[in-house]
């Protein structure tokens, strides 16, 4: 699947519920499957540190494609984080570093990626595009 | 006071109260506002909304140097209203209180005036455990522009200061040069011994310095009974506009201080070989001065007075009794400041969830909160955590509000264990 | 152009737009209010009015670190106004915008920050001789502490500085660290040739600061053309609030630069042995800002944007050149400020009487002109007198202003004479 | 005359006028009648500095009672120095020292008095009653 693809995908599952709460409960589910990244990886290196909650973030790169695992210490964030995941990860460099996420505002949580750095999620954004930029140079 | 008792309604009509403040009425996400964030700032009433826009339609202009009307009248409600301020904390005199931009700016102004005049290599500055940053990091600044020491007071668990170590302290460093410690705690809500503070402090000739940012809308201020030597405070978290504030300072060190910020009304006269300086207030209010947030500081403390600041003093000290209660039915929360002196903030973690968790599913019930450090960072790694979740009360608050927000917790808490 | 000719009406429609300024229907002693003393500070729109009264009643909340709906909406709209900002002097990132209290507190901010990391014992500063008090002391003061050198760049009877004396200074002293001019003189109208001023000083890879006070609401700003390294003005001067203002820094400064004043917002990570501060702009922002300054410092450039400011500025010209010719048939009026380059202030004196003399009776006819010095102290001694007469215009004044103005200053000099 | 009479006086002068300008020609004119005080006390250190205009005050001690003489470099200053001058001059150091100005207000006038220190007329009433106080004190 495309990153577009994958983003309209989280939408329509989105599309099913009517309030913020049942929202929220998606999003904790999410955030409660699995962790995320391996323990070693949780280290100062990959954190990534919002204003309230910590982002670990760690990208390999695989047969040209950059798979990401991330973390957080706060349910939300992590819920939030496991979805950009979702999107990003197992696409080439070019691909992440040209994706424009627009699945955050249509799922109506774009207070997340807003100005007041409550939480490592823009960053996060931010810090995986670096990385793609960075291997999409190499790959040059 | 248990957490059944109902809170005497003859105290404050809070119904009525909350019709003057007219954001009370926002709605949010489809919910009633609950705002429990007036530690971080406070709504303003209509009154003070109003006299803003009486200034602005009425009276602005520049002040203190034109002779026209405008300007005639500006200043006038200008120094008015620094005459009400005074009155307010009964400061001996009005020039002895100096507007600023707020508590930040406050203490910054006497860490850098104070700190040139008196600090020198090896002196220390005494500050505590729950320091909100704005009462850190300018003194950290100065501590190592001159090579200065800085000491903490440590707190015990409850988050009391720790008086001993304190006196310790005063006793066994002789070159302490100032002491600068909260008044009340912003994340634990701890009612600080100022007055012993102040009074072992003078047994040694040292000066005190009070951050009153969340004392003056919760307990009635004395500077002179306190004798305290600079006390500030913002006029944002006081029912006053934002980017006003109050310095106060013994008038004996303001004259002994140098100027904080160079430029107009500060001097008394220019030349490009020497400068001198303007008297009290004005060699400390450089600049056009915020007019606006000079005259309506004291629109919100007009305000505060009509209600009378012991009764709130006292509904809100019920209202507090009352959630603390609550909250500590949910399992598994642990309120963070439990000082027998204690007033209008509940802090609170609970286990195996994050603070900003259930900040954010609060705020989906139309609660505002605040989640995180609350500018003391050192403070949450005492207690070893990220942060609190932290409701902080005012007079605009109502014990339905009360139960909404522990409902809203256990709520969140459900969803998220 | 001639005194007589008739500014064009399809130019501005001052009429309406003086609908727009609620206090200009004021009543001064029983006369209708000649506002001319706008380079004080400017009136304010109702819609700047508006926007205040807004955010208190929709909006307010503290900002940055709150996670719930109300500070989110303050934080987001008070980060729209530093991008409006940015755009409206052409800045080439928002962050380079920093949100200060006002002219005076953005010169004292890089003299503090810039002065403590770049300027040492036997480094020069090069002001001017036509400096508001705000753009000398705060060097005199950097000055002093660091035993540095504060050079003046002179004026030529004009009230133009001599740039040639400049070029020398720059050329015979190794050790200028920084320039700072204002762009126009708030006591002379003198709109000097920044430009060439900041080229020359970079030749030499010296940086240059501008006092925009007086330009930002006369002419259109672009940081980038200039390339200039800080410039800063005063939002109250500029249609908006009390206590706004702007410090615009190139990148690369602002980073090598110490943070000014400590506290909450300005910081990443706080312990008490050691303190990280924030990235740009948040490092030089600390404390509670002032929300409503920030947030409606915007809504009064709105409103300039839309007047147009190239049309605004024709027509300011025009009312200058009309008073100017008008106010020169007064037998023994000097005008003080006759710079080829010049704009909206009128200053001058009438041999034989004091300027506060005029000023008061003037009052008394309605007429609003600030008398004195203006800050500008060692510029009145150049000219030998102690102050002028000074109307300062704006957009919103009339033909028929100038006409009452100048008739006004004729009885006021037969009363005196 | 007491120090109430001279200031009942004047507001019974100033009553005939019905508007500012008239006033203000009156003041004007007190300003303009003969100087106020000998060249030798224009000096530096009888100068009160207000914001806007200059105020130079002499005082002589003289049988008991304080002669005062004055002289400012603005004529409405000056006016209005002379009807303080008139008022308190020629009295006992504890009547001036006791002296409240009404006549300022009653005139309306109060605006020169006000805090916008624009000019040196509060500080002059200040330093003539410093004056008065020191000579009272010497008195006892
Ligand atoms: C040229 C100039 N510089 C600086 C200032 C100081 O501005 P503010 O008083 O708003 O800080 C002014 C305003 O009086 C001015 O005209
Ligand atoms: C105890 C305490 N000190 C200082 C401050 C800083 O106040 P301001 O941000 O208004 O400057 C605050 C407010 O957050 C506070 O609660």
């Amino acid at each position: 699947m495309t990153i577009n693809e994958i983003q309209d995908e989280l939408i329509d599952e989105f599309q099913m519920f009517t309030d913020w709460m049942e929202k929220y409960e998606y999003i904790i589910q999410m955030g409660k499957d699995l962790p995320l990244i391996s323990e070693q990886y949780k280290q100062d290196d990959n954190l990534i540190r919002g204003c309230q909650s910590r982002v670990w973030l760690h990208a390999d790169y695989k047969d040209g494609k950059v798979l990401f695992t991330a973390d957080s210490d706060a349910i939300i964030t992590k819920g939030l984080v496991s979805m950009v995941v979702r999107v990003l990860s197992d696409h080439t460099p070019s691909e992440i570093a040209g994706a424009e996420l627009y699945f955050v505002d249509k799922i109506g949580l774009r207070e997340h990626l807003s100005v007041t750095r409550s939480n490592g999620l823009l960053s996060m954004i931010k810090q995986m595009k670096l990385y793609a930029v960075a291997l999409q140079s190499q790959e040059k | 006071m248990s957490a059944t008792s109902t809170i005497s309604p003859a105290v404050l009509d809070v119904e009525k109260i909350r019709k003057d403040f007219p954001i009370l009425s926002t709605m949010v996400h489809g919910k009633p506002l609950v705002y429990l964030d007036n530690a971080a700032t406070s709504q303003k009433p209509l009154s003070v909304i109003k006299a803003i826009e009486h200034y602005y339609t009425h009276e602005n202009s520049n002040i203190h140097r034109g002779v026209h009307f405008l300007s005639q009248r500006a200043t006038e409600a200008y120094e008015v209203s620094r005459k009400k301020v005074a009155k307010f904390i009964n400061a001996p005199h009005d020039y002895e209180c100096l507007f600023v931009k707020g508590t930040t700016d406050g203490i910054n102004l006497v860490a850098y005036s104070y700190g040139k005049q008196f600090v020198k290599e090896g002196d220390t500055i005494i500050i505590s455990a729950m320091e909100h940053h704005s009462n850190i990091v300018p003194w950290q600044i100065l501590c190592e522009d001159r090579k200065a020491n800085l000491k903490v007071i440590p707190i015990n668990e409850k988050g009391e200061l720790k008086m001993d170590e304190y006196k310790k302290m005063l006793a066994e460093d002789k070159n302490v040069k100032l002491v600068s410690v909260c008044w009340i705690s912003n994340s634990l809500g701890t009612i600080n011994p100022v007055k012993e503070i102040i009074a072992l402090a003078h047994e040694k000739g040292i000066p005190v310095m009070l951050d009153a940012a969340q004392a003056v809308q919760h307990i009635v201020v004395d500077v002179q009974d306190l004798d305290v030597d600079f006390l500030t405070f913002s006029g944002h978290k006081l029912y006053g506009p934002t980017g006003s504030g109050i310095l106060y300072g013994k008038e004996k060190w303001l004259n002994a201080m140098p100027p904080y910020q160079g430029g107009g009304d500060m001097i008394k006269h220019v030349t490009f070989e020497k400068t001198t300086y303007n008297e009290l207030p004005f060699k400390f209010e450089a600049g056009t001065p915020n007019i606006e947030a000079g005259i309506c500081i004291s629109a919100g403390i007009d305000y505060l007075n009509g209600l009378g600041i012991e009764v709130v003093a006292q509904y809100e000290h019920e209202l507090l009794e009352y959630v603390t209660a609550k909250l500590l039915e949910i399992p598994g929360l642990r309120i963070i400041g439990t000082a027998d002196q204690k007033t209008s903030v509940v802090s609170f973690f609970v286990d195996g969830t994050h603070p900003s968790d259930i900040g954010i599913l609060l705020d989906k019930m139309g609660i505002a909160v605040r989640t995180g450090h609350h500018c003391t960072q050192p403070l949450m790694e005492i207690f070893g955590i990220p942060g609190t979740v932290r409701a902080s009360l005012a007079f605009c608050n109502t014990k339905q509000e009360m139960d909404q927000l522990v409902e809203g917790v256990k709520r969140a808490v459900s969803m998220l264990l």
